[in-house]
């Protein structure tokens, strides 16, 4: 360990102590969300600034060689710094009507950054599992926050049991990799697996490890069939929470599934490629199917964030059926990215507009509590119009450009990747269905009798301009798309010319 | 921002004329809607009831710089290849770059005429239209929205804009369609429209993406070039052009997906003036016609998209002719005009396609217009069965619906003679006679149902509500002015731009745009033979025209206009029919051919037809598209029940997805 | 027999084994919690026989091994406290009675 | 007095025989733990399971993580676990109801899943694998955990950190919040107080 070590992963430092001082400033002056909230919002951005001084650096291997401060690195934590801000600026609209404190709120959020952002540099398998416990241990707490609400802890003990099991069988997998190639640095995994005979066939130790390995992650990102949990976790969590799991744990894990499939496993990915072709492609079809059914908005946005799983999935399988070194292998994981980016902003808004709704405690996420949003509160209905659209994949919304880069990837790659595209096309024509009628229940329906103003702070406000003009500039504005996507490619070539490099 | 803003386009030099100012005035033609949109929306709910306040002004000016912009692009300011110019740089990724930029040439110029002008009386309209209506304000906004996403869809320069323009006037459309959401029709019919709207859309995003992946661009005119020299298989630009028509078929409600058209009449009366029937539906005709270079290189895609326009057309005509509600036989109407259009597109008549396309949108906007003055005057009623002898008590409206009906039949000198005539005198001399013989049987059949509309909706007994009979009365001025206004161009359109045949005006300003399609076809059209074959044709669909609506007479009654003689409408004749039509006309062959095939075509089999027909359309082709989305939602219902809330079954779920991959792993897939 | 790697790895499997079937067929949530604790312990088995056989991972193994048993702990704390929170809600430590929100 | 080469009358080496016993109590216990119809029994069970774990490492020459196993496994997460299963069967916890009626499926899936692995890991030529095993030097490790590994160390730290922060929040009874005095809403997404009784549904909300 080396100064130059400490300085690199300084933003990692930071985020871990915040949380820190965050507890401690608890102690000092107890229930005081306001201290908690401003210390967290401050440090957030401060974070997000340090994270961008660290990138402009040389990328270095740092701690023996187990992380990596690459573009990637940057790419990935810029992006959890600010799911992170925006999940806190919504939620104390929601936990406060419900005497819910901030304090141990954001303290375990950050908690779950930290486990993101380690994910994302991570250059060891070791640190690879450990960086995904840290995400998802304060992920289950999230999810059973609102402990004297039955939904939220039912929601939370299937998320712990379930993602422990797959933890388990993940930790399997990564054992039997281990012992394969006998060594936990990524660079020597993928060393020693593109030494093996790519003729013969491989070992079936080292199958059953990846085998196991896919399930694991293939859970994480709730592809299904190991999307299970995910409709119950997100319809009972607290709704800002709900936001977050949707994004952050989803784009951590595809971030592992970069670091461990894309960087490590690469040299026998044409073993893996079929598996992410089927299961791309029934977790796009089967997640818009039941969306279609839903009735409580939350469970249907929970639905749709396994569809949109698999759309992302279109992207690693343009990476993986492209052919080694060809530019669809690149233009697949920039897809990749991009549209984790453009879901991130698009999902967080979804979920923000309903928890504001539900500032008030009772109010359910059902979709009558919808009902005549357009003449109840206006700005509400136009921008939970505009995710929506933008989730649906409507041109000029940063949704569609997400949708087109990954179809476009897939295309390129050609073979059975292509016939993902069209299954891709074809869901999100579907998708259109669900998703706009939400949209009818705002404009075309009458608010019910019941139906009490909508409140919102002015964090909430902030937090939804984030969300919203995101999704707006990332679609309309030609710097902010370029921008993205430019340090998607870099982000992406980073990976690549290291995994042709050997 | 502005390092990128309003740059022209470095691959084509415009002409010097057209500076700075015009690239300004375009880009405000799409911006003044949108902000109208957004000040309608923040605004509205304080409007109060002047909701129209910006909205309507708006749209005035907008006109206004529309008929600058026309005139310049027409005048031949900007040049054979139209003023093209690039607003920024939208998408600037890598390879998959696309410019948000405008195209105007006398193709876009052709279609502002209609877009902008109808436009403007609609929203005029609808201020004495929609007077009552509570939350009007929201009617207004999305005009205003419309009318961006219209003009956006027309000036756009590249595939990508146009799909997007393309989403949003389907997103308008339905958000109209639904405006009256407590009526549970509407709601249900909005839903239809854009489901299938849907269905179209995933074939023309499939199109759009089949181009840019075999030719790397989505600009129109460096697609045209490159398309040719792409050496592409024959089937493959068969497919990208079916593909595209696809997406047109849906937009334009043609068979088989012209089912929400006639559904979507659940939308306030202007919406169906303004949008499904001057400017939305006609997008798909702008299409197929933008993209004439693709189309023009498969004979096959040109003979689906002309079998598929003139079967719609025929099947709407016979569905029109049964129906009573004043709107859905406006609707069938439109459909089976639409048909024509792409009929005329598929034999290569691209100009006489856009000429039909403008003076159809004149033409039915009024008439559209003009039963919403109906409805309004009887108190919204839509049903013909319970109206008549309305002419006294509505004048303007009669006479400006009369004029529309005399333009839609093809009656000589009225627009729609000249277009219609183009459109079939063009089908027969390029060698598609079938096309021309459905053609002519139905212009029969809307001069008769048109005359039909108008028989039984003011001529004879009056069958009103006597409660509302005493209440019956002229709409106010900001309603008459706007049919006044449209009656204008549905008299004098036709002559104005279409005359002399092959020369007009239309001749021109569309040369250059389907110079290259036409070339491509190798059309060489004979000089223009009034006294030859041109002049038997003219005849021939002028007879056919005058036979429809003289029959409709007959039996729904008529008031010449001028000499103030009365038919009076036989309702029992029908039933008798047979007998009277061979006394009547037994005298001449030509006569007892017509009294035979009039028999034959409107009693016997056209009855049968068209309620075969109505029953296909009701039963097969809506059911399949309910059926579609039934099967989806239970398909779905299905899948749900696996998520049955025990985490036993989840892990199990799991164990087993864990036991199928390692077997696929290493059994399914190995090396 | 005891001198073999794969003998080891053997019984590492079956301990996996006999873990997730307690979790799939335990109705108590902690006694799921038990499974899962029995399976790391497996995977931990197949660790320290590869640090023991492998001399390249001989000091790896007994690392991975402690941090495994970190986690585990950490896993349990967090498990734990979930269900007595979900105890106080619903009385009941039944992990499938908890079906509320489902399809 | 020395003991002979190998077993007595069987003619294996020692180490086998403890091999054997060791496996043989590990299979046992762990099916003792997830068969047992007792809950507490189970936990008891489990620790017995670990413990023979814990032999089998010193078998495999690493003592000290054999050592860890008795400190952190028995010492720490059982003891927890033990008080949870006292903190929450007091009152209900109906000891017949121990299978899911899915356990059928459980125990097939479960099988296949051993099975499979069980062959694969017998059927793989380890490449880097020798037949002797060797033992793990205790100040080696020092030495790796506080060069190579000094991040995950950390890391781990973190995660203790927040797995109990978290922890305390969740399990902490808190005073009745004031909302109960508060007229309630109709109260949807929250959980009615009686528990269901076994077997019984509640409509989704």
């Amino acid at each position: 360990m080396t100064e130059t070590d400490l300085v690199a992963i300084s933003p990692l430092i930071f985020v871990i102590a915040l949380a820190m001082l965050i507890i401690v400033a608890d102690i000092i002056w107890p229930d005081r969300d306001d201290i908690s909230t401003g210390l967290t919002v401050a440090g957030l951005l401060v974070g997000a600034g340090l994270t961008v001084l660290v990138a402009q650096s040389e990328a270095r291997e740092i701690f023996a060689g187990a992380y990596v401060v690459d573009p990637l690195t940057s790419f990935l934590d810029v992006l959890f710094l600010a799911i992170a801000l925006v999940t806190v600026l919504v939620a104390p609209d929601y936990l406060r009507p419900r005497g819910l404190p901030m304090a141990e709120f954001t303290a375990t959020l950050l908690f779950a950054i930290s486990g993101a952002m380690l994910i994302s540099g991570s250059r060891d398998l070791l640190v690879l599992f450990l960086g995904l416990e840290l995400l998802v241990l304060p992920g289950y707490m999230l999810a059973g926050y609102a402990k004297r609400d039955g939904y939220s802890t039912e929601g939370a003990i299937k998320y712990f049991l379930l993602g422990s099991f797959s933890s388990a069988i993940f930790l399997f997998g990564l054992a039997l990799t281990w012992g394969f190639t006998g060594t936990t640095r990524i660079r020597e995994v993928a060393a020693s697996l593109a030494q093996l005979d790519t003729a013969s066939a491989l070992a079936p130790a080292l199958l059953m490890g990846l085998a196991l390995l896919t399930t694991g992650v293939a859970f994480k990102i709730a592809a299904v069939p190991f999307h299970y949990w995910t409709p119950d976790a997100y319809q009972g969590s607290p709704t800002p929470v709900t936001g977050y799991l949707s994004v952050g744990p989803k784009v951590a894990a595809f971030a592992l599934i970069l670091r461990l499939f894309v960087e490590a496993l690469a040299p026998i990915k044409a073993d893996w490629t079929p598996v992410v072709i089927v299961l791309a492609a029934i977790t796009m079809t089967l997640g818009n199917l039941v969306a279609l059914t839903q009735d409580n908005v939350k469970r249907m946005l929970a639905y749709s964030s396994i569809a949109h799983t698999g759309y992302i999935m279109v992207g690693l399988a343009a990476y993986a059926g492209a052919p080694v070194g060809s530019e669809a292998e690149r233009a697949g994981l920039e897809g990749l990215l991009f549209y984790s980016v453009a879901y991130a902003f698009m999902n967080l808004g979804a979920f923000a507009i309903v928890s504001a709704l539900q500032h008030r405690r009772g109010v359910t996420s059902q979709i009558e509590t919808f009902a005549g949003l357009g003449r109840r509160a206006p700005w509400a209905a136009i921008l939970m119009t505009l995710f929506l659209l933008s989730l649906t994949g409507i041109p000029p919304t940063a949704g569609f450009f997400a949708k087109a880069y990954v179809v476009l990837a897939a295309v390129q790659a050609g073979g059975w990747v292509s016939v993902l595209a069209v299954i891709a096309v074809l869901n999100a024509a579907a998708a259109a269905f669900y998703y706009l009628r939400v949209v009818v229940f705002m404009f075309m329906r009458d608010p019910p009798e019941t139906a009490r103003p909508v409140l919102t702070g002015t964090m909430m406000r902030a937090g939804l301009a984030i969300t919203a003009v995101m999704t707006i500039f990332i679609g309309l504005v030609p710097p902010v798309t370029s921008g993205v996507i430019e340090f998607a490619r870099v982000a992406a070539e980073v990976l690549l010319v290291r995994t042709a490099g050997g | 921002m502005s390092g990128f803003l309003l740059t022209a386009a470095e691959t084509e030099t415009p002409v010097a004329a057209a500076g700075a100012t015009d690239m300004l005035l375009v880009t405000l033609l799409v911006a003044l809607p949108l902000a109208g949109f957004a000040l309608t929306a923040l605004l509205g709910r304080r409007l109060y009831t002047k909701a129209w306040v910006i909205a309507v002004p708006v749209m005035i000016v907008t006109w206004l710089i529309g008929l600058y912009v026309i005139a310049q692009a027409l005048g031949g300011a900007y040049g054979e290849e139209g003023l093209h110019f690039t607003l920024y740089r939208w998408i600037p990724a890598g390879d998959f770059t696309v410019d948000a930029g405008f195209l105007v040439d006398g193709l876009t110029a052709a279609l502002l005429i209609v877009v902008t002008t109808v436009g403007m009386l609609v929203h005029v309209y609808s201020i004495g239209y929609m007077a009552h209506e509570p939350g009007r304000w929201r009617f207004f906004a999305y005009l205003n929205l419309f009318m961006f996403s219209m003009l956006l869809l027309v000036l756009a320069d590249n595939f990508l804009v146009l799909f997007a323009a393309w989403e949003l006037v389907g997103l308008c459309s339905y958000l109209l369609i639904g405006y009256w959401y407590k009526r549970r029709s509407a709601a249900l019919a909005a839903k239809k429209a854009f489901i299938v709207n849907r269905v179209g859309d995933v074939g023309f995003g499939l199109g759009i993406m089949a181009i840019w992946t075999t030719v790397g661009t989505l600009n129109f005119h460096e697609v045209f070039e490159a398309l040719p020299e792409a050496g592409l298989e024959p089937w493959m630009i068969t497919g990208i052009a079916l593909l595209l028509f696809a997406g047109a078929v849906g937009k334009s409600a043609q068979f088989p997906l012209h089912v929400w058209l006639p559904d979507a009449m659940e939308g306030p009366t202007p919406v169906s003036a303004l949008i499904h029937a001057a400017t939305m539906v006609n997008a798909g005709v702008y299409l197929v016609a933008r993209t004439s270079p693709i189309f023009a290189q498969s004979p096959f895609a040109m003979l689906v998209v002309a079998s598929i326009g003139i079967f719609t057309a025929i099947l709407a005509a016979s569905i029109a002719m049964t129906q009573t509600d004043i709107k859905r036989v406006l609707a069938y109407s439109t459909l089976s005009q639409l048909g024509y259009m792409f009929a005329a597109l598929g034999v290569g008549a691209y100009f006489a396609a856009i000429f039909h396309l403008m003076t159809h949108g004149f033409f039915k906007g009024l008439l559209f217009l003009g039963s919403g003055s109906v409805i309004h005057a009887v108190h919204e009623e839509q049903d013909m069965n319970r109206m008549g002898g309305l002419w006294r008590k509505i004048p303007i409206t009669h006479i400006t619906m009369l004029i529309g009906s005399i333009a839609i039949s093809g009656i000589p000198f009225f627009a729609g003679f000249f277009s219609k005539d183009e459109i079939l005198g063009e089908s027969f001399k390029l060698g598609f006679g079938w096309v021309w013989f459905i053609g002519v049987v139905v212009a029969v059949m809307t001069a008769f149902y048109m005359f039909r509309l108008m028989g039984k909706t003011f001529y004879g007994p009056s069958h009103v509500d006597p409660h509302v009979a005493d209440k019956i009365h002229e709409s106010p001025p900001t309603m008459t002015i706007p049919l006044i206004l449209l009656a204008i161009p549905s008299m004098f359109l036709g002559v104005a731009i279409g005359w002399p045949p092959e020369g007009g005006l239309i001749h021109q300003w569309l040369g250059p745009v389907f110079h290259e399609a036409e070339e491509l076809l190798g059309h060489e059209l004979e000089p223009y033979a009034i006294f030859g074959i041109d002049g038997f044709l003219l005849g021939a669909s002028v007879a056919v025209a005058i036979v429809g609506m003289v029959m409709a007479w007959r039996y729904f009654g008529f008031r010449v206009p001028l000499l103030g003689a009365e038919v009076q409408p036989r309702a029992r004749r029908v039933e008798v029919l047979t007998e009277r039509f061979r006394g009547w006309y037994d005298a001449s062959f030509h006569k007892w051919w017509f009294d035979d095939l009039n028999h034959l075509l409107f009693v016997r089999i056209g009855g049968a037809v068209a309620a075969a027909l109505w029953w296909f359309d009701v039963n097969i082709v809506d059911g399949a598209v309910n059926g579609v989305a039934r099967l989806t939602q239970g398909t779905g219902r299905e899948i749900r029940q696996i998520q049955t809330g025990r985490v036993q079954n989840y892990a199990l779920g799991i164990a087993i997805g864990l036991l199928v991959v390692a077997v696929s792993y290493l059994v399914v897939t190995p090396r | 027999m005891s001198g073999s790697l794969q003998s080891y790895l053997i019984l590492s499997a079956l301990l996996f084994a006999i873990g997730t079937f307690g979790f799939l067929a335990r109705r108590n949530a902690i006694a799921m919690l038990m499974s899962i604790e029995l399976m790391l312990n497996a995977v931990n088995l197949s660790i320290v026989a590869f640090g023991a056989f492998i001399p390249a991972l001989r000091g790896d193994a007994a690392i991975i091994a402690l941090m495994v048993m970190a986690v585990a702990a950490a896993e349990a704390t967090v498990g734990l406290a979930i269900v007595i929170a979900i105890y106080r809600n619903s009385r009941t430590p039944l992990v499938d009675e908890y079906d509320r929100m489902r399809q | 007095m020395s003991l002979p080469e190998t077993v007595p009358f069987l003619g294996w080496a020692w180490d086998d025989l403890l091999f054997l016993f060791f496996a043989g109590a590990l299979l046992g216990t762990g099916l003792m733990v997830v068969i047992g119809r007792n809950i507490i029994r189970s936990g008891l069970w489990m620790i017995c399971c670990f413990g023979a774990l814990a032999g089998l490492y010193v078998l495999l020459g690493a003592p000290l993580i054999a050592a860890a196993q008795v400190l952190i496994y028995i010492g720490a997460i059982s003891v927890l676990v033990l008080f949870a299963v006292m903190l929450t069967q007091s009152k209900s916890g109906p000891v017949g109801l121990v299978f899911h009626h899915q356990a059928w499926a459980g125990a097939l899936a479960a099988l296949g899943i051993g099975i499979l692995v069980a062959v694969v890991v017998a059927g793989t030529a380890w490449p880097l694998a020798e037949t002797a095993r060797t033992p793990s030097p205790t100040e080696e490790l020092a030495l790796l955990l506080f060069r190579d590994y000094v991040l995950p160390l950390e890391v781990v730290s973190v995660l203790l950190l927040a797995a109990v922060i978290g922890g305390v929040f969740l399990a902490k009874r808190e005073r009745e919040p004031e909302e109960t005095i508060v007229p309630a809403e109709p109260a949807r997404e929250r959980m009615p107080a009686p528990a269901p009784a076994v077997g019984t549904r509640e409509l989704t909300p």
